[in-house]
């Protein structure tokens, strides 16, 4: 095993990481941008070196400067995260030439799922189906609409270079098409520097429902089951569960073995994610394959017991996987609330500012993944995701109203979030219910923003009651420079003296 | 005090009386027993009638509160603006809708317009990068464009002025 | 199920019990005393009623105010929680008598079982072995003398009426044993209003095991097997685990059978804990039964899946068990570290004053039931713990490895806390190797505290430089008037100028 | 500016080199990079040559530290102490150690001795019931009580002075 690992990332991703080296007895180097010198994943490490300035191919991005780093620290290991360079091939094929170990798989698997294309036509050869498309990356807006045409619209455009979202358009007709493909070049372009995107066959009604793999260089090759990713906005995933309500045991084990084939296929080796698409009539496809962590992989843990990270660790220093298909259990239900930094009622924009006041809740089966702190400033550099909440709970109605209650205890004053959205979902109907496909959020925008301002009368009197309250107290202050009555309470004192009269 | 609670589609008459050792609140017929408390410098614990909430007052300044994590935006209007409202006069300061401003700060990678231009609602202003998203930024409302603070690759702070709509 | 529950309680097993009662949607009343108008389960209840002043006799103590606030907030039950009204029989009659339910034993259990000795007389008549000792509890030191002379010493002295170590005393000789039993009437009498005392034989190398039953009214009864509660200091736990590593699978079957046993003969209704003390020869004895939720109660939940606070919900309202004993397994491992705002290098003195900075472990496998904030008062009036790390992982040396992480991670600021002391247990390798017994900080202690404080050279140079900066920031600050250098890093600009060079 | 770092029963010598850009410890032989950034009012985090470290300067005032958790109580000799100690004199404030006070509020419930009488270390001085539990005090040191300043029955405020040993 591995004496001293460096984690190539930020946020809670690091800190995630980081946790499973200590608790494995591997010390930890970290790194950080001139933006993270007291960021959450600085104090926790071992060991913590500067980069460069904010941007990230000034700093997180930078090849050269994490390897020096790791030379210089004696690492025997670089853990990429996700993002970044956690699916470069280059980095990859650097970080193995200069003697330390890549946690991830081998450099030819991420090239060859790295690239959605190229990906496409290694899974034409297997039995494991895939949404119809293109099968070369295009540059060309003409040919690309010619191949939309030929497939029927509505179909999707994606950037080949990259992945989450970014880059990604619907689009339903001829008209508006050439516009969606110039605005994903410029954004693939802008994120991962290759302005390649390709058309496939939007599927209606769809869920996305990925697997998780973990593989070992023995040639042993197992799934963790799935986890279902249908809530997204943006092409974002916001809302993660498993098991899928959508999912029976049978086509359980036939996307499970479809999973491992994939993995099979591209001598896989660590931890990965088979995304797929399943329509309504349980056909499913295969989307693309996530050569690494993913951001979701909390819920799968929850649920097996089993430590992805460690397994990550363990397999890239050479050792064979202790579990096999058969240990795999689900036992109970979990699901991931991703809280970003962002204004829900505002289109998602992006918050930025000082976290004033934090509590994060706890409790039986509540997990938080998150890399915050109190007096915080979250700065506009990086994603904006502040962190994770993974509830478990012995079945799924257990799980929601986990969910909900630690939602309701959540609280991040200073910066907009996701909170409430997040709680709006979970105590939506049709997500109560479930199944629900990807269409969840376009099609209960509405509600769902409603939901999150809905007050009663006696809810708006408080509001009220208390602002007046507060600029009273202001006012004070500024006036007499006295402080305010912070800790005491007139309530209290009037029912005391009651109690004493 | 009257005040009247108000919020984009609701309006709430109440009497505040403060008192040396508790706050009531005549809501029509209710009497309520009314206790906030603060626990940290933007959060206070309120008991309403032994009811419990939480409520943060997150941007000072801003008239905007929630309550047990709930987002409120509210005015609240004294007797004065009430008197002055009764006379004919509207009180509320009329705010500038047809302002653009920037949430976060980002690079302006296209501006769709030319000031005169007319746009409709939702219909796209600008783009604008920031987080490593492009985010395109839509009419508020239907109007004539004013003014235009920006160009194209400009590098812009939070709250910077972009453009006036009518 | 019942709509509404108020919690007679404070603190952690306030918010413990508050978040299970919303998890199954029923409303939670809160009631406070003076010094608690701003406490953590105030916030998290719906509603919250004004009890009395900061004593406890005067306010979670006070049977008619509680009685009360219930029928004016119409609770259908009430939830003791541990500590102050949970095994008082009187109580549980009068909420009854009101036409509510009392969520604990039906109060004849809780009269058997809450007096030691009327346990131990019911015992007798069963299958389940008794420690040698009195039967009858003890006001008069004479004859307390006698019995401790008969059976031998060493001897144990307890308090009939109550636990948690209070007024509970070892005694070694004739001649420390009149003084003793002084004190432990004392104690007693404060802390439960009964000054009378049991003497029992002092088991020698004893391992202090209890298991967790849960029974309805409709005759069932399961136990969901043992914690181990050996590492004690001052006769009170600090650092439980489930499973023990005494316990041999023969051994639990025959425990878990017995304590089964005990719960039947005091036709037991609910969640109630059986202790046994087992010598090294693994001979066990019973020794008490507690007629409430254990402080420790989450080990049990880690390990089982199970929320004990959901069951007993469910059971006070009527419902059958939903578990069968073939349905109880043990998933993993889970080992709990009880924070006490106490300063171990003081002889465990309570510690008071502001929490003025806090940073609370999280992540797979971590859970955190306490009840504090920053910036909160650590009042001296109530009981000195602030909450419980419990920390599971699928083995024990994963569930050790994680609690040494998450206490390395957890800081408290402002107050003296047992985090480092707990830690020092969880890396000694005597505890570390397991099994362990009662004796283990008796015996270790002075190694125990020195590895609190121990420092390499390094560490000392960053303690002098950070305490030189720190006290040269002071100076400026007092001297001009301006801020600090807060979030200013002379390092980073030091490397960025050379970056630029 | 030379420093001695003085713990009980460890002494390092240290020369801290501030600096507009940097601070530099020479330790020995060792130069050591050091960089202490202030994340909370009473926390820093601290990089020394690339290790990180959370410290904790818990009390104002009083000579005491957390590193990473770990309790550090120590004594800052700057230059002048030292030559004061160089030429014989004893520097270090001499602490009362026969001092007894309260650590925590509570109520004096029972007291064994009187003034002039003599006591051994460990020796139960008086019984203090706090948080529901009888505590007893013990003598820190071998001496004769030279001051009694409370009586049994009497309930005392954190850090009140309960007697004089020597």
């Amino acid at each position: 095993m591995f004496k001293k690992i460096l984690v190539a990332n930020r946020g809670e991703i690091a800190l995630r990481v980081m946790r499973t080296c200590r608790e494995l007895n591997i010390e930890t180097v970290a790194v950080f941008s001139e933006a993270d010198r007291t960021a959450p994943h600085v104090l926790f490490a071992d060991e913590a070196y500067y980069l460069g300035p904010a941007p990230s191919n000034e700093s997180y991005l930078r090849h050269d400067k994490i390897l020096e780093i790791a030379l210089q620290s004696h690492a025997e290991a670089i853990h990429p995260g996700y993002g970044f360079l956690s699916e470069n091939t280059e980095f990859a094929r650097r970080v193995a030439e200069a003697g330390m170990v890549f946690i991830g798989p081998p450099a030819s698997a991420i090239k060859t799922m790295g690239d959605k294309t190229m990906a496409r036509q290694a899974m034409l050869q297997t039995d494991v189906p895939v949404v119809p498309g293109t099968e070369e990356p295009i540059d060309n807006v003409e040919e690309a609409l010619a191949v939309a045409k030929t497939i029927g619209f509505p179909v999707l455009i994606k950037a080949a270079g990259g992945g989450g979202g970014k880059g990604m358009r619907i689009v339903n007709n001829t008209q508006t098409f050439i516009d969606a493909v110039g605005k994903a070049q410029r954004e693939s372009k802008s994120a991962f520097g290759d302005s390649r995107v390709y058309i496939e066959k939007y599927l209606e009604e769809p869920h996305h429902i990925e697997f998780q793999i973990l593989a070992d260089e023995h040639g042993n090759i197992i799934h963790l089951n799935e986890r279902e990713c249908s809530i997204q906005r943006r092409y974002q995933k916001v809302i993660e569960e498993s098991p899928s309500p959508f999912i029976d045991q049978d086509l359980r084990d036939r996307m499970g073995k479809a999973a491992v084939e994939t993995a099979r296929k591209c001598d896989y080796v660590g931890a990965g994610t088979v995304e797929f698409l399943v329509d309504k009539h349980k056909n499913f496809y295969f989307l693309e394959m996530n050569t690494r962590l993913q951001v979701e992989h909390p819920v799968t843990e929850m649920v097996t017991g089993i430590d992805l990270v460690a397994e990550q660790i363990r397999v890239a220093s050479g050792l064979p996987l202790e579990i096999k298909q058969e240990d795999v259990k689900i036992y109970g239900h979990a699901i991931e609330c991703r809280i970003y930094a962002e204004d829900a009622a505002q289109d998602f924009t992006p918050s930025t500012g000082k976290i004033v006041m934090l509590q994060i809740p706890d409790g039986a089966g509540t997990r938080f993944d998150g890399a915050i702190r109190q007096d915080m400033e979250i700065t506009p550099y990086y994603d904006p995701m502040l962190g994770k909440l993974i509830c478990w709970a012995k079945d799924r109605e257990g799980a929601l109203n986990r969910s909900e209650r630690a939602l309701r205890e959540f609280y991040i004053g200073g910066i907009e979030t996701t909170i409430q959205f997040c709680r709006a979902v979970i105590r939506h109907p049709v997500f109560r219910q479930g199944p629900y496909d990807t269409h969840f959020y376009t099609q209960f925008q509405k509600a769902l923003h409603a939901d999150i301002t809905r007050a009663t009368e006696d809810v708006l009197v408080v509001a009220g009651a208390t602002l007046y309250q507060h600029k009273e107290q202001l006012k004070h202050i500024s006036e007499s420079g006295k402080s305010d009555r912070k800790g005491r309470s007139n309530w209290v004192r009037a029912q005391m003296g009651r109690e004493q009269s | 005090m009257k005040y009247e609670i108000n919020t984009i589609d609701q309006a709430i008459q109440i009497e505040i009386l403060p008192d040396k050792e508790k706050i009531m609140i005549q809501q029509g017929k209710n009497k309520l027993m009314f206790d906030a408390v603060r626990v940290q410098p933007e959060m206070y614990s309120v008991l309403m009638n032994n009811r419990s909430f939480v409520v943060g007052v997150c941007s000072m300044g801003k008239n905007r509160v929630t309550v047990n994590g709930t987002p409120i935006s509210l005015q609240l209007l004294d007797a004065v603006h009430l008197h002055l409202r009764e006379l004919g006069w509207e009180s509320m300061q009329e705010t500038k809708a047809g302002l653009i401003e920037t949430q976060i700060p980002g690079l302006i990678t296209q501006i769709f317009h030319q000031v005169g231009d007319m746009v409709n609602e939702g219909e796209p202003l600008f783009l604008m990068e920031a987080m490593k998203m492009e985010n395109e930024i839509k009419a508020p409302l239907t109007g004539r464009i004013s003014k235009i603070s920006v160009k194209e690759g400009q590098t812009v702070d939070k709250g910077t002025n972009i453009m006036e709509i009518g």
